[in-house]
């Protein structure tokens, strides 16, 4: 028998405290905005006032109109949105890989000793490589196409995502993988159907760090014979100390990145909510 | 006094004193040396007030006094003669270019030499497909064969002729059809003026370095002490210095001080590139002028001691 | 006719001084219910998972069907002792997960495993996440995973502990009809010595430090229950008190007692 | 009552068990040589044969002798071991303080709303940013000396080790945070005694990311009015086209990198075993 | 006199349907040992979990000493149905936590914890690592580790679930001890009826769907054991026998079943 619960009218007390919990979930929110606005001013005040030269330290102002100009006419030879497409679709490739290879180089290194054996090395020598140092070689080996500068981002992105995977992995209690070999999962099975799950939301946490990683180096990567894109419109105005339009890049580059940070987040609260409760 | 200098690892004479603590001694300040790949980070360095003298390409120095950051040209370290070239293969006349990959580290000396010799030649720079790419990428892309031609320096210009490539223009070409680059020291204004002294010794102990080169160029072969000391400091292999100096045409502390160099000629070339740049799109706009940015005070003070 | 044998079985935790188990000796065949009892401490986790494959004997063998056992299989199913279910899905996949692993359709393994959860009184929760099952659900849950893997063997660590006595009484007859039906080869360990009674068809008490067989007795009263005679009747019969009075003496026998 | 257990005869099953138990444990290690030494042999035949020209991919001979020479007489004025002493000082500068303030920043993050709503905005705001890009905006900020250098490192360590400690607070189990605050512990105690050390192994993986993107990160950073470091000597020898100066560089920076992964892994097997055993 | 009660608390997950405890009112006073009994998903875990301060009530108000509950305290210990130890540290560090998180000095805790230890039958244990201690053994720390916090409410939630007879006798003797010497206020779930009324002061029954209190009852032979009479003794008179049979009852009431 189940018994209906009718909700009984609430006290005073009660009110005040569903108050306070609406008050508490609206608080980062309004705290970031605080934060936000306060940065603004502070840069509008530094700016203008004179404690930095606006060569270096263009008024928010300016870099908004920037931004307009950025969007309308565009800067060297494409405009803001060329650019954003041009580099978002370097980005995204290269994760596309950086996942497609780091997700098994992961498994591996954390299921099987020799593959620990042959995969750890290659990736702890990969790993600290510096992109700058190295681009000759890719270029020697991949040319001056797409392929070098995905690669070069890739390269950067793929030590997070598999270091993230193998510790994912690792994350599987001991009696979860038990049980699984105890019901006779192979090992294929094991991997698809609980070290995967288990790893999944530390392979979101590798994605997220290699997000990051790629945007930071997707300028050395459009070093490589770009034409286009935002790392290469934000080398060129840097060089010509067009710092609005540095500063302009930046901000579209952090705003892009965050938004995919959130998007992974949602992921992560929508489709992995055992990982915050247990 | 402190003196803090921002060089490039460029094969010329003032590595000499620059090794053997002449400047130290001559200025009687305390000197800091701190080494810069390109100009950008150099224009950036004194605009931060991290350091006084500084050597720079005329593209960033064009830049930084086109930002109107107060600064003067001291010295000219010489004219690009055939230091920087544009070398090319299967491409016999500037026509030809059109359609072809040319590759060239994008806001140096030589894009703008690259830019103003396409222009020399009536070749629409939107026809030939221009890359930016960094001197090292440059010899690796050449090697793999994804590019027809680049216009470098040195030693990657040299890579490029001995593997088949063939100089179309030089820099000192290039300076002919009205758009010389050259190097140079700038200075911070703010300093000069606190240690005109120490700028003027500055100047005297560089001029001193380029006579001594001019004097007897074939002395510092490559198994001189110069040539070692040089290459010790920039990186680049002893037995190339003698070659990569022949790369400038370096002016006598006379000729500095001459309607040619920082007498007039400079100011010029400044004038003339910031307008490139203009038209490039690359600035947003030129001053209406840029004698201010040039000083013949210390290169006569040095001649005068 | 199939039998899971542990032969003269010690073994030692890398890093202790002391044995665990020391020369353990055990058959559990096909048709046997084990019921294992001992104090707490005294070995019979690492029992069970020495036979479930998931250690590796320092000395002596395990063997199924004449083989050495080299490591878990699926006809050695296991209810653990920490529920280790599969945090990432909800009740009825982690019931399903030894159906799927078998490539049963997913309808199929759904309606088994929902007619499972309804045997273990969890009807209608399948969609319930893991996270949401109360302790004594989660067991339940963990017992019907394990009856959906049909196996040849069932080893069971404490899987009714965190149940109330009359879902516990519950759980115990269904374990008993299915290991009827089945034919399957059970090893339970409890601390409930009327559940051992109740349940097995042998019972083996576990002496402590190092883990030791202490006493090996065979029982009729689940064969009993099974054919027909009360529950409650059986479990105050004379012969089923006296036998508890004697087991739980048996385990508590103070010269087996744990090393301070 | 304590029974001794002597130690029974191995029987021959027994022995061969060991036996291949020993094997198990050596193969890894014996894989991981095995392509090592399949790499360096393909390279030499590679620069050998003139699949490569020896410009771009020197034959691992005259890698070595590179390395002699560097170790002996050094390169731009300073000895393999000079430019080794810089730049590590300057990764683990930065390493020190991106740990002094991105584990407290994890911290927050994972445990304040408040905190989270103001430092979330700005570590993610950080996190995308290209070094090459801001590298002339931290010369006018922080000037050419060392402060620039270990800031830029830094920036890209510090988000690893923010939202692995963020991740790795979050990993301790409500039960246990549930624990601790009933038994009175304070905010600060409840992060001292609970959260920091179920966040540490998630803190070492950061650690480790982190390093890795240090490494990258250096010769980017030595870009800037360097004198000395790895990263300049790289640098300066890819300017002259003296490959083996640079890949003898990039294989010492492997070797260091390496070296403190070892290292890491070795304190987490330490001192973290429970991360392995639960 | 310090009381923790709950007024008319009535409680619901995010998200879910239905009331997991509807309009429940109880008071825990220091001195009193009230023991709750319920099946399994009737509310148990959750009623203690709101009491703890870990959860806060839909409805009704949750009040100690006159002042709302708004989260857990130090005043009021928990050992948790999952032990909820901290797997970084020993056994002896576990139970030392909340010494150490007073400031008590690294010596004067360690040798209580060391005590306590030797009290639950882990004497000479408290070096062994969290993950290399049994699951029976894990309980005991916990409830050392609770009793190491000297509280004046205790909250327990099926502490002696996995614990063998005789260790489990021994731990209810330990516990009413404590409980009487310190006179805290305890909280107790079990499953063992037994057990509930061995060591309440009052027994209440969780009536499940939504949770609700079906009955409230209080006893005395916790009392007598601790004014010394024989335990055995107490458990086999008839009052408490009959007292076992209603509250089993009542636990199973079929108006009170589990919806499916
Ligand atoms: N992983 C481990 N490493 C080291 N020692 C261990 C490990 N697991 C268990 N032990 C030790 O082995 C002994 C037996 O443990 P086991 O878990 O088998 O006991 P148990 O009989 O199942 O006890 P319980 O009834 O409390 O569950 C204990 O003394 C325990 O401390
Ligand atoms: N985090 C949660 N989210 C949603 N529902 C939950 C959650 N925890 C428990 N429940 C539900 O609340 C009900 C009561 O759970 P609770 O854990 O309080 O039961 P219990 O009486 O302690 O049971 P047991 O004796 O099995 O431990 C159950 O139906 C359970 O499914
Ligand atoms: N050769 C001059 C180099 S730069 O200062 O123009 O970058
Ligand atoms: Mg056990
Ligand atoms: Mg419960």
């Amino acid at each position: 028998m189940t018994v209906a619960t009718e909700a009984a009218p609430l006290s005073q007390a009660e009110r005040d405290r569903a108050k306070t919990r609406r008050w508490r979930k609206a608080l980062p929110a309004l705290a970031g905005l605080g934060v936000t606005a306060f940065v603004i001013a502070l840069w509008h005040v530094a700016s203008t006032s004179g404690w930095v030269s606006p060569v270096f330290l263009p008024p928010p102002a300016s870099i908004l109109s920037a931004f307009l100009r950025l969007f309308h006419t565009g800067y060297v030879d494409s405009t803001l949105l060329q650019h954003i497409g041009a580099s978002l679709w370097r980005v995204f490739s290269a994760l596309f890989f950086s996942v497609l290879v780091g997700v098994p180089a992961g498994l591996l290194i954390a299921t099987s000793p020799t593959g620990r054996g042959v995969l750890d090395p290659i990736v702890e020598f990969l790993r600290p490589l510096p992109p700058l140092a190295y681009l000759p070689l890719v270029i020697i080996w991949f040319g001056i196409g797409e392929t070098s500068k995905v690669l070069v981002i890739a390269l950067s992105m793929a030590p997070a995502i598999i270091i993230s995977t193998a510790a994912g992995v690792r994350s599987a209690s001991k009696s979860q993988v038990n049980a699984a070999r105890a019901f006779g999962a192979t090992p294929l099975q094991l991997l698809t159907h609980v070290l995967l799950p288990a790893a999944v939301p530390s392979i979101l946490t590798g994605i997220r760090i290699a997000l990051g990683a790629g945007w930071t180096t997707l300028v050395a990567a459009e070093l490589v014979a770009a034409g286009r894109g935002l790392g290469y419109m934000i080398q060129s105005a840097a060089q010509f100390l067009v710092t609005d339009v540095v500063i302009a890049g930046i901000l579209v580059i952090s705003a892009i990145a965050f938004a995919f940070e959130a998007l992974l987040r949602f992921i992560e609260r929508r489709y992995v909510p055992w990982s915050r409760n247990q | 006094v402190d003196l803090r200098i921002g060089w490039q690892p460029i094969v010329e004479p003032s590595r000499v004193p620059q090794a053997d603590g002449t400047y130290e001694q001559a200025t009687g300040a305390t000197v800091t040396w701190n080494r810069f790949e390109g100009g950008a980070d150099v224009v950036a360095a004194i605009a931060s007030g991290s350091i006084d003298i500084g050597y720079v390409g005329s593209s960033p120095l064009t830049v930084a006094v086109s930002q109107q950051l107060p600064i003067e040209t001291i010295f000219v370290v010489g004219n690009i003669a055939e230091a920087e070239a544009l070398a090319v293969k299967g491409v016999t006349t500037p026509e030809e270019l059109a359609g072809k990959k040319i590759a060239t580290p994008f806001v140096s000396t030589a894009h703008y030499s690259l830019l103003t010799a396409l222009k020399h030649w009536g070749v629409d720079a939107g026809s030939v497909e221009i890359l930016n790419l960094r001197p090292p990428e440059i010899a690796a892309a050449w090697e793999r064969g994804d590019i027809d031609g680049a216009y470098v320096w040195d030693p990657v210009l040299t890579q490029i002729k001995s593997t088949g490539g063939t100089v179309l223009a030089d820099s000192a070409d290039v300076a002919e059809w009205g758009g010389p680059t050259f190097d140079a020291w700038i200075v911070r204004k703010e300093y000069a003026e606190a240690n005109p002294d120490v700028v003027e010794a500055f100047v005297k102990v560089t001029g001193d370095a380029y006579a001594a080169y001019l004097a007897d160029p074939e002395a510092w072969n490559a198994e001189s002490a110069e040539a070692g000391k040089i290459a010790e400091l920039s990186g680049a292999n002893a037995a190339d210095v003698p070659l990569l100096l022949k790369g400038y045409v370096f002016p006598s502390l006379e000729q500095q001080a001459s309607a040619d160099f920082l007498g007039g000629g400079t100011t010029e070339a400044i004038a003339a590139t910031a307008a490139f740049l203009v038209e490039q799109g690359r600035i947003s706009a030129a001053l209406p002028d840029y004698s201010g940015a040039v000083t013949t005070k210390f290169v006569e003070a040095a001649i005068g001691q | 006719m199939s039998e899971l044998r542990l032969n003269a079985v010690s073994f030692v935790y890398e890093g202790a001084r002391t044995n665990v188990l020391d020369r353990v000796t055990l058959g559990i065949g096909k048709g046997d219910f084990v019921v294992v009892l001992g104090q707490s401490g005294s070995g019979k986790t690492s029992l069970l998972n020495l036979a479930a494959g998931f250690l590796e004997p320092n000395h002596g063998r395990i063997i199924l069907d004449g083989k050495d056992v080299t490591g878990p299989s699926a006809e050695r199913a296991v209810v653990f002792q920490d529920d280790a279910l599969f945090a990432w899905s909800n009740a009825r996949d982690n019931v399903a997960f030894p159906l799927k692993l078998r490539g049963v359709s997913r309808d199929e393994r759904n309606a088994s495993a929902d007619a499972l959860l309804a045997d273990v009184g969890l009807g209608g929760q399948g969609d319930k996440k893991i996270w949401e099952l109360s302790g004594g659900m989660r067991q339940r849950v963990g017992i019907a995973r394990a009856l959906a893997a049909e196996p040849e063997f069932l080893l069971m660590d404490e899987p009714l502990g965190a149940l109330d006595a009359m879902t516990r009484d519950q759980m115990q007859e269904l374990l008993l009809t299915v290991w009827s039906r089945s034919g399957t080869g059970a090893l339970l360990i409890t601390h409930s010595v009327e559940e051992a009674l109740f349940l097995a068809t042998r019972v083996v008490v576990l002496a402590a430090n190092p883990g030791r067989i202490a006493l090996t007795q065979d029982f009729e009263f689940g064969r009993r229950f099974l054919a027909g005679e009360n529950a409650r009747a059986l479990k105050s019969e004379p012969a089923f008190v006296a036998a508890r009075e004697e087991l739980i003496a048996a385990i508590h026998r103070p010269d087996y007692e744990v090393a301070a």
